[in-house]
């Protein structure tokens, strides 16, 4: 699917979330949006904004804090044959219903054979920069990916925003939509029609035959300015993939770029412990099967929790010229090195809070 | 016991809690053989509120119940046969043998698929019947829970969102006085559990002695109440006993974390003991053999039914 | 306001009040400039609650807070140019720039840390109080909350959990009636928390008017009973009013959540203005002049105090 | 340290876990013990059997059903000078205080820049076996593993059994211990005395030059059956590593071995998909840079919820010769293939529930 099937039109990140929501309300009735703050007037960094007013509140409304009884209550409500959407501000506030999600909504088709299926979509941002501080800037996709019976994406174009999201409220299961907050502003070509991002496909931004690098989310803008700095500086060129959907996981798209190219270089947005990073890597590993060398290499949060002061977070994340940095290692080997200049991130050094 | 005279009632009653004890007994009395290789809790002597409660309600109406579901499932109309093949893990099984005795579900009658982690399911059950309601149907959800899963966070959070939107639904916890071996007032402070939720403005009862026809009156209240199209949520208490182990077919007396003189009430008031002995010798009799034949036939038919195969290890993970 | 003819006790309630105030009022001019890069959660409007509590305290005596934690912070006696450099995410911090405004902490004053999720420190300072209860310690746990954090499960399991036990504890609940956008009414039938959580068997009051001398007078009562060996736990409710923005330092009545026709009583009561009309002109300027300059010393304090080194982004992941 | 140098006394890996607490307990009055059921008849299956009656109802205590209350309180209690020991009947349970574990206990310490460590241990058990089915099965270290700043056992020998116990409780932060049901009644040598199994420390349980086998917890014990059977019945042989502590990691002896043998299997009792497996998997090939062919696979849980009925349970674990059958395939090529009989495994067969 071409990113401008829809012409030039742009939306933001933000703004792609919300016309997928109010079109798939449109057209199913069943389709309803739960969450905190959904209906109030920031409309939850914009991607509710209108839904209460032009669905009725009974199609899109707010909530108690009681994160655990309102997924359970969305499953619920899913099981009556309805399609909910839940919300959470932070992906870290999902740790208060991951028994909902991972023992029953992930389980509750296989355990009754068929006869319980859970077509939820939960919505999980994921939060950064400007002090969020350890607890409002987690990922955690990968426990998600770590169970079977639930589907994840992590878009990181505006297109891919929209294609998920109706592509999640559409499927049969629970579908995890990770969101990043420094994504939110993004403006990118979105088609103005209905369309899905399918599951299980990656999406290659760009081609190249030195490295292969693979990033997450957010880390896919990171990744893609390290790119450019490659080529344009040190005269690199790198291949970038999108995986867009995590579970399931297009391994055929990255295994052919690294059958290219000979080095895998993976990018995530969260630590790289038994992380999305290391679940690719592994894959790599296993099908190459010692045949052929390929070089292998990961980048994530530092592995401490996220510092909130300004200087300390700056060097928690992975970015644009610690990615070039580790690829210029991997491709011209051990005995070069190459400390370039750290790129700007418009979208990180833009936030300025506070939520 | 209250007096009925209504003795197609009684029938009725009895023979219902008379199968559920019958294919309970059969169970444990199997239990050592090891067909049944997965974790049994049986609702031998709390069979009671089950069979009050299922017998006011329409088919159509919906119950959501715990991984002690036999009692409930068997009440509600389900399927003996597929329930017992399913203890056995059989493919004729409700789950096809994939959830076994914690995880029973028969949609064709709306008993939904119970669950083996405490208290998850309250949340489901008020899910759905808001969504019901949104959706103007006419039926009603019954969430029956244990007296430990009020404990749980998510048991508070329920209630506070059922109260919140005045979601027709009725709450029937059976208090058997137990989770595990742990007696409710090492648990909590207020032991009664509606003075505990009295807060959430939930109209609420309580049933004390065992009485299945006592029983029975409290949830033709709640149930007028939730049925009421301005009604809301409604709980309903009910004292009941375990007399079998948690989990497992033996009796547990030896243990000594309980005594059979905490229950003597509750035990007085068995409502199986005491309808046999209120019915015609005859019409007891004709429920007995029919039940003993229906019971009989359906582990015939669990005995027969064969495995899954290999490849449905894979299969269902994603509808 | 109440009448009082303490009048040392009316320019130590002032000082503590005007105090905090103007510290918010300072971190909210600053905010623009971008030195703050952090949320901030700012307490103007809802100080009261902490002073009038916090008056009463012993210095042994433990607190635990909210995100929305610079009053309590400060009441308590928290060390003010620590939290100001916190804020600036500067090495001089109370948490070394690693929590920022959501994550005070000062040990010496037993002002424990404070977390960003909603509802988790309430069993944790249960587990303090039980854990000081069972070592025979005199000094009590004070746990301030917000309304919201009523609907979390963990508050129920926690409120059970210190009756079960009689842990001697004072919950103060700082309802100032929104979570974030959301009015409680919205997120619960019962707006009257104390009504809610009436089934405890946990003594309670609620103190509805914004009088801080009535705030002061119900916690008197309140941590007599938990100081009391035969005491247990003890819930405060508390109405109070933010006047800012849910998070960051505008003021936001132009979004229409809420209007201030809504908080009118309230207001009317604001113990800063009350206070420092009556108070003598002389006290109060001394009051406010020491004030200023404590204030300026600590921002000047955390624009001269270095960042953290680098190496410390690897520092104290473990003890 | 030796197994053996408290002689040939020899206690079950649920005996051992007591003997530790009693000890602990008596050596050091801040230790105490709450879960569910801990003062039972029962006694947490015999681990906590007698530290009520001897050590007071304060010290060793039930809890309500409130695994998220529970935890924090001990948290709070951990704060306030104590250890505790918190219990989980299943590990599945722990998904209702991943909040507490994880934005609490994982980062207090350093949120606080050292102001508030969380001394606390918690004892999750993994469940398997005769039905337990897809809600008690389930084994969530990587979870852990995943997140700075708590620390994660999975002892398989009753001889860890105990120093892990003794090692988590002295330890200043949260650890996780992982112990699995099918272990409980397993004899071996455990001495006396007190002593610590060192954290990020394997534990190399029989040597060989063709292939690494890593295995996770009750994976040992099918590990060893495979290496057995493999030197028995087609003379390859298998190096065993028991990692014991997941985090931190011991890679040194993992890599150490991989070098010799140029193979790495890793056998994990979970989902293999971003778990243990993937970690170690990806760190191995991160290490070797692609200067030496070396051969890798996974095994672990089928990719589907665990299913109730045995038939299908049988499949869902590896098993010894799943395990040897792989191993033979690393090792001879994939021409080759071999169908090794099952090889009987006791612990699993002995279990007849209920739990
Ligand atoms: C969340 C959770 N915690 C603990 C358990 C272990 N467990 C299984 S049944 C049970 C007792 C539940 O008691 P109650 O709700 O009264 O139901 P009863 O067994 O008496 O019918 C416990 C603690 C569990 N399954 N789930
Ligand atoms: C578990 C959790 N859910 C949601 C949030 C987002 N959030 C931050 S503050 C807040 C409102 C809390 O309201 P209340 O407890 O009344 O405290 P107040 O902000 O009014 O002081 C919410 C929902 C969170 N931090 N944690
Ligand atoms: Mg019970
Ligand atoms: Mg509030």
């Amino acid at each position: 699917m071409s990113l401008h099937d829809g012409g030039e039109r742009t939306l933001t990140f933000a703004g792609a979330i919300q016309e997928a929501m109010a079109q798939e309300m449109e057209r199913d009735p069943t389709v309803f949006v739960l969450g905190q703050g959904v209906d109030d007037p920031i409309g939850f960094y914009g991607t509710t904004l209108g839904l209460a007013e032009r669905f009725g509140s009974d199609r899109c409304f707010d909530t108690p804090l009681s994160e655990d009884a309102v997924t359970g209550m969305a499953i619920g409500a899913a099981l009556a044959g309805l399609r909910p959407i839940n919300t959470h501000q932070r992906m870290d506030f999902l740790l208060l219903c991951m028994n909902q999600l991972v023992n029953i909504a992930a389980k509750s088709c296989y355990m009754f054979a068929g006869a319980m299926p859970v077509p939820l979509v939960v919505r999980g941002v994921v939060g950064r920069s400007w002090g969020q501080g350890p607890q409002h800037s987690q990922a955690f996709h990968s426990y998600f990916m770590h169970v079977p019976g639930i589907k994840v994406f992590a878009p990181s174009l505006p297109y891919d925003a929209k294609g998920c999201m109706v592509a999640a409220i559409r499927d049969n299961n629970p579908v995890l939509i990770m969101e990043h907050r420094m994504l939110f502003n993004v403006q990118g070509p979105v088609p103005e029609h209905l369309y899905e991002t399918p599951f299980g496909q990656a999406r290659v931004l760009r081609s190249g035959d030195d490295i292969t690098l693979v990033a997450i989310g957010h880390m896919v803008m990171e990744a893609s300015r390290a790119a450019r700095q490659l080529a344009e500086e040190v005269g690199i060129a790198a291949e970038v993939i999108d995986p867009v959907s995590l579970a399931p996981l297009d391994m055929a798209t990255i295994c052919r770029s690294v059958q290219k190219t000979g080095r895998l270089l993976v990018v995530d947005n969260s630590w790289t412990n038994c992380g999305a990073t290391a679940e690719i890597v592994a894959q790599v590993s296993e099908q190459w099967q010692g045949s052929r060398p390929v070089q292998v290499k990961r980048l994530g949060f530092a592995p401490t929790p996220c510092p909130t002061t300004r200087p300390l977070e700056v060097d928690f994340y992975p970015h644009a010229a610690s990615i070039s940095k580790a690829a210029f290692g991997m491709v011209r080997g051990d005995g070069q090195e190459w400390n370039p200049e750290r790129v700007s991130a418009k979208e990180v050094e833009a936030f300025k809070g506070p939520f | 016991m209250e007096q009925t005279t209504d003795s197609a009632l009684c029938e009725r009653l009895y023979r219902s809690l008379y199968r559920i004890r019958r294919v309970e007994e059969e169970v444990a009395r199997l239990y050592p053989t090891d067909k049944i290789k997965s974790p049994v809790h049986l609702s031998i002597g709390q069979e009671a509120p089950s069979v009050a409660v299922c017998d006011l309600l329409e088919p159509e109406d919906v119950v959501f119940g715990t991984y002690r579901g036999h009692a409930l499932y068997l009440a509600k109309g389900g399927d003996l046969p597929a329930m017992v093949a399913e203890l056995y893990g059989k493919v004729d099984g409700c789950a096809r043998g994939k959830g076994g005795s914690m995880h029973l579900i028969d949609m064709q009658v709306h008993m939904m698929g119970t669950t083996a982690i405490v208290a998850t399911h309250i949340p489901h059950a008020v899910g759905y019947a808001w969504a019901l309601q949104r959706q103007g149907k006419p039926q009603r959800v019954i969430c029956f829970l244990g007296d430990g899963s009020t404990e749980e966070g998510v048991f508070s959070e329920s209630l506070n969102f059922a109260a919140l939107k005045r979601v027709p639904i009725l709450f029937v916890c059976e208090n058997n006085g137990y989770a595990i071996h742990s007696h409710i007032s090492a648990r909590s402070a207020q032991s009664d559990i509606v003075q505990r939720i009295s807060g959430y403005g939930i109209p609420s009862a309580r049933v004390e002695d065992g009485d299945i026809f006592r029983m029975r009156e409290a949830a033709r209240t709640a149930l007028a109440a939730v049925r009421d199209p301005q009604g809301g949520p409604y709980f309903l208490e009910i004292l009941t006993c375990r007399l079998k182990e948690h989990v497992g077919p033996k009796d547990d007396w030896h243990m000594g974390y309980r005594s059979r003189a905490d229950i003597q009430a509750l035990l007085a008031n068995d409502p199986v003991d005491q309808l046999a002995a209120r019915l015609q010798p005859e019409s007891r009799q004709q429920i007995e053999t029919a039940v003993e034949q229906e019971i009989e036939r359906a582990f015939q038919y669990a005995e027969e039914s064969p495995f899954p195969e290999q490849e449905e290890l894979f299969q269902d993970v994603f509808a």
